[in-house]
């Protein structure tokens, strides 16, 4: 076994353990990196700041517990620019597992931070199945598919609600998602309803959305934990996505250095293969 | 998070990446914990959501105008048809209802939103930093009929057909390289995450 | 028999072309039949003709084509690379007498990937049903366990071995995806299959099932037609069915008549497609185009 | 019989969701069928997951009243569908004055407690896996083999070092436009017309599933006999 037979046939551990090296090393030296702005970030920045004062926004918390280290900082970002520029919000979610609690947890937390009132200045509807019925159902009457918040409490007794009827009454729609569901809110409630959407997406979805972005069907984009971390140096308030971005730099260089050392025991071997049965 | 709950979340973590160096009882632990906890997730949550929110509470407080919730009860019900072989046809009628239902929805909207709303998107000059770029917009029209070219099963892939779908194959293989490359930094993101929640919290808490 | 398919080719050409035709001239057709316009004014969303036109369009050829396969018309259809390799794994795994493992997607049954996933399955198992080579078949949700057991039970029935049809061979292994790919990846490393075969909607997990299966030595191959999932099958597999490959899969592996005119059909809509695309660029890059894709817009 | 009324109700519920499709939402009749039809789906779903925890639950029973190697491990998840299930239905009001919080679903019960402590870490790290795993797959996988395996590793390359500060600096050193050009032909141009060319070409076979199940051709998912 050759060096560049070795070099081609690296047993996965001895990669694990290079991946585990990347990610603690920066921990111990920490060292953050200044983001700069992609254009589909800074649309749907300026799509929040351009929304009439007080209007109302619906934010959904369409994720599940595992992508939350990349959708979390987006909400969080989010709720700090919605409230900052006191719009209502309505969060509500199509993914059962997760969702409802993260949205009341985040939400809770930051509307404290800023003295917003439940009811009257935010309200989580929570999850009901049959994500189609919901969308679509949305359009005529939010009441009837949600009878009543997160919590049980009807929505005749929430005072925001009383006045959200359907997606008439809602200016923009923030969907922070780490599945398809993001193609359901563009072919039924953008395409149908005519309400502007804008989201925050995994980085393994945001390709995909550059299809809807082009053609004018979602306003705006973060993409990944980058987009993220540049949502959040727009709105003022860098957090998680900003300090990993310093590992997420190692890690990476990792992998490519990874693919050129694969590559290089590749070519030597093909060559001294070659050679061999050139000589043979 | 009390110093109890922050020790069995990082019991969970290292159990579970432990699977990495290899299949392990610790993991085997884990998993079928993992298994158990989100079946009886699902079920007590569609059983409350779904058929007490959304069945038997409209049909027990307001029957005459929700007697119509009694056909997808029934239907419901039927499915469990499927435990006895002998009846298990009766379990066909909600399946083929859901899937009618699904069909029908899907065939507009992939008809509508998919296939008219991608190629209205397509027909435009395309714009960079609000200058029409008319590269971008042939690049785009180029790259679009030869993926659909390459997905072309009705001829051998020979001649003109077969250089349209080679070009095809490797307009596909830049966009897949670029999606790949573009996803890494998500899944890192989760990694960090982890290593975050067992570095500060878990030992945090017992070093300081 | 070649003259049918001119004739239907050319009916389609004309269709396109009266379709084409139409656009240049929208509001002239709805003011001949005022009547009609009134009463379909109110009832019927006339913004969205353009969508019931190709609907037409597109079940016409689609089912004209399944027409033509049940005549018994010869269809040619391309080979497809991964699915000579599906059965050639599956006789592999019958040959080392190790089990054969197939996972439907991971989403519910209301998804065309799915439904494309099941018929597959049905496929397979009538090869492991011949050649009584063990089956697992993991699901996440419910509908899928019962589609799931229906398919493989038929298989085995068609293939005379209903006794040796084991129910529990289609199995809920838990709800969240997760949980799924962490009893899975645990199932692949202790039972060894020698096929894994991914066939239908699969989210991040898909590179976690399928680089446990190379480890765990399989042959692996997959379909999806999700775009984001294909690079990382493409990396970790040994095939891959990329996008409506997945579709055409269960219609190539039956060779059934019914299904391979639906193939045919959507390609010659492709074809469509690409002539109304080149038509909509040539008007567009000449600058008098925006009424033709008014056209096209959905709303 | 047996095949024939699924076949129609598939069919009816199908084509009222088609024509629910063309008719104006003010229109009450068809619009308000079309949405009931949707609920009585997922209600027929809801009920589903019961059959669900029977399967796990008969699965893994079957193991351990059989005693298979191993049979300990499936106990657990018997015991785990059990103990997470129950609890979240018990009704508050059979529980003894101050045990309340432990029944249903909100916060402070034991179905949030263990998802959140138990469930919730296990998914976060499994996905977190991945990180591992796209490192050694990349490792293996991206061979300049052939002219497509070069263009998926080279772009994969150049994506990774555009998406890292300090890669973007590389290459902004090598030229100032060329993470202009990655953005711009690369993700919206290149990758963002063969996301349209998957896009239309799986829309146009789902379509066909679908005619095909509306239409009775498709009946795989319930059995063809």
């Amino acid at each position: 076994m050759n060096i560049w037979q070795r070099l081609a046939g690296l047993h996965r551990q001895w990669i694990f353990i290079l991946v585990w090296i990347a990610v603690i090393f920066p921990l111990i030296v920490p060292a953050t990196f200044e983001i700069s702005t992609t254009p589909e970030v800074k649309a749907l920045y300026d799509a929040v700041e351009a929304l009439p004062d007080s209007s109302v926004v619906m934010l959904t918390f369409d994720l599940y517990p595992n992508a939350l280290a990349e959708t979390e900082p987006m909400t969080r970002a989010a709720l700090h620019h919605l409230f900052r520029n006191n719009h209502k919000v309505v969060t509500v979610t199509t993914i059962p597992l997760g969702g409802p609690s993260v949205a009341e947890r985040v939400t809770r937390e930051l509307a404290a931070e800023y003295g917003k009132v439940y009811g009257t200045d935010f309200v989580n509807l929570g999850y009901k199945p049959n994500y189609v019925s919901v969308l679509k159902g949305m359009g005529s009457s939010i009441e009837s598919i949600y009878p009543a918040d997160n919590s049980g409490t009807p929505l005749g007794r929430l005072p925001l609600m009383t006045t959200v009827k359907n997606y008439a009454d809602i200016a923009f729609i923030f969907v922070v998602t780490d599945n398809g569901i993001i193609d359901f809110w563009i072919s039924i409630v953008n395409a149908q309803f005519g309400k502007p959407v804008g989201a925050g997406v995994t980085s393994v979805m945001a390709p995909k959305q550059y299809a809807y972005i082009g053609s004018g069907q979602l306003t705006g984009m973060l993409g990944g934990m980058k987009g993220a971390a540049e949502y959040e140096q727009l709105v003022g308030k860098p957090a998680l996505a900003v300090t990993g971005m310093g590992i997420q730099s190692l890690v990476h260089f990792l992998l490519i250095g990874l693919i050129v050392v694969g590559n290089l025991g590749f070519f030597m071997n093909r060559r001294s293969q070659a050679k061999k049965g050139g000589g043979a | 998070m009390e110093i109890f709950q922050i020790w069995v979340m990082a019991f969970f973590t290292l159990a579970i990446f432990s699977f990495l160096y290899a299949d392990n009882p610790v993991f085997k632990f884990a998993e079928h914990i993992f298994a158990g906890i989100t079946a009886g997730y699902y079920v007590a949550l569609y059983l409350d959501t779904v058929v007490k929110q959304q069945l038997w509470q409209p049909l027990t407080q307001d029957f005459n105008s929700n007697w119509l919730l009694i056909f997808p009860g029934i239907l419901g019900l039927l499915m469990f048809a499927r435990l006895y072989p002998r009846f298990s046809w009766l379990a066909r009628i909600g399946l083929a209802f859901v899937m009618g239902t699904t069909a029908g929805v899907f065939l507009m909207s992939e008809l509508h939103g998919n296939v008219l709303g991608q190629m209205a998107g397509t027909m435009q000059i395309q714009q960079t930093g609000g200058e029409p770029n008319y590269v971008l917009t042939i690049l785009i029209i180029i790259g679009l009929i030869s993926t659909l070219i390459y997905f072309y099963f009705s001829k051998e892939h020979v001649g003109a057909l077969g250089a349209t779908a080679k070009l095809g194959i490797w307009f596909i293989m830049i966009s897949f390289g670029a999606h790949f490359g573009y996803t890494v930094m998500a899944r890192i993101s989760l990694l960090i995450g982890r290593v975050y929640f067992l570095w500060t919290d878990w030992i945090g808490s017992f070093i300081t | 028999m070649p003259h049918i398919k001119r004739i239907s080719q050319s009916v389609f050409f004309v269709l396109t072309f009266a379709f084409i035709l139409f656009s240049a001239c929208p509001t002239g057709a709805q003011e001949e039949t005022p009547a009609v316009a009134e009463v379909s004014q109110k009832l019927f969303r006339a913004d969205r003709t353009n969508v019931l036109i190709f609907s037409l369009i597109f079940a016409g050829v689609i089912l004209t084509y399944t027409k033509l396969a049940k005549k018994g018309k010869p269809l040619f259809i391309r080979k497809i690379a991964g699915l000579d390799a599906l059965e050639e794994a599956v006789g592999r795994a019958t040959e080392m007498g190790k089990p054969v493992l197939f996972i439907p997607g991971l989403q519910e049954l209301d998804e065309m990937e799915t439904i494309a996933g099941i018929s597959i399955l049905g496929r397979v198992a009538k090869i492991t049903a011949q050649y009584d080579t063990p089956l697992m078949v993991p699901v996440r949700y419910p509908l899928v366990l019962a589609a799931g057991q229906e398919a493989v039970e038929q298989a085995y029935i068609q293939a005379g071995k209903r006794d040796s049809y084991n129910k529990d061979c289609v199995r809920y292994v838990a709800g969240e995806q997760m949980a799924f790919a962490a009893s899975v990846n645990g199932l692949m490393m202790r039972e060894r299959p020698a096929a894994n075969i991914f066939m239908g909607a699969f989210f991040a997990e898909s590179l976690l099932l399928a680089e446990t299966g190379n480890a765990a030595g399989s042959i692996q191959i997959a379909g999806t037609a999700r775009p984001e999932q294909i690079p990382f099958f493409i990396a970790a597999c040994d095939y891959t069915l990329m996008g409506e490959e997945l579709y055409a899969a269960s219609a190539y592996l039956s060779h059934e008549p019914l299904l391979l005119g639906g193939l045919k059909g959507q390609d010659l809509i492709k074809v469509i497609i690409i002539v109304a695309l080149v038509v909509g660029m040539v008007l567009i890059l000449t600058g008098n185009g925006t009424r033709y894709v008014e056209l096209f817009i959905p709303k | 019989m047996r095949t024939l009324l699924p076949l129609a109700i598939a069919f009816i519920s199908g084509l009222i969701m088609v024509i629910a499709f063309f008719i104006n939402p003010e229109q009450k009749t068809v619009g308000t069928i079309s949405q009931d039809l949707l609920i009585w789906s997922s209600i027929i779903g809801g009920f589903t997951f019961l059959l669900g925890a029977i399967s796990i639950t008969r699965v893994n029973w079957k193991q351990v009243s059989m005693r298979k190697p191993g049979w300990g491990y499936n106990l657990l998840t018997v015991l785990a569908v059990f103990v997470m299930a129950v609890p979240a239905l018990w009704p508050a009001a059979w529980l003894p004055s101050g045990w309340e919080r432990l029944a249903g679903r909100n916060a402070g019960s034991i179905y949030d407690w263990l998802f959140l402590y138990t469930a919730t870490p296990m998914s976060q790290t499994m996905f977190a896996i991945l990180a591992f795993y796209i490192a050694s797959a990349a490792y293996r996988a991206f061979r300049a083999r052939s002219t497509e395996a070069t263009l998926l590793l080279l772009t994969a390359s150049m994506v990774m070092l555009w998406r890292v500060p300090m890669g973007e600096a590389f290459l902004l050193f090598i030229s100032p436009d060329l993470p202009g050009v990655i953005n711009t032909y690369i993700m919206g141009g290149i990758s963002l017309s063969v996301q349209r060319g998957i896009i239309i070409g799986a829309a146009l076979g789902a379509a066909t599933m679908s005619l095909r199940i509306l239409l009775g051709i498709e009946r795989t998912y319930m059995g063809r006999s």
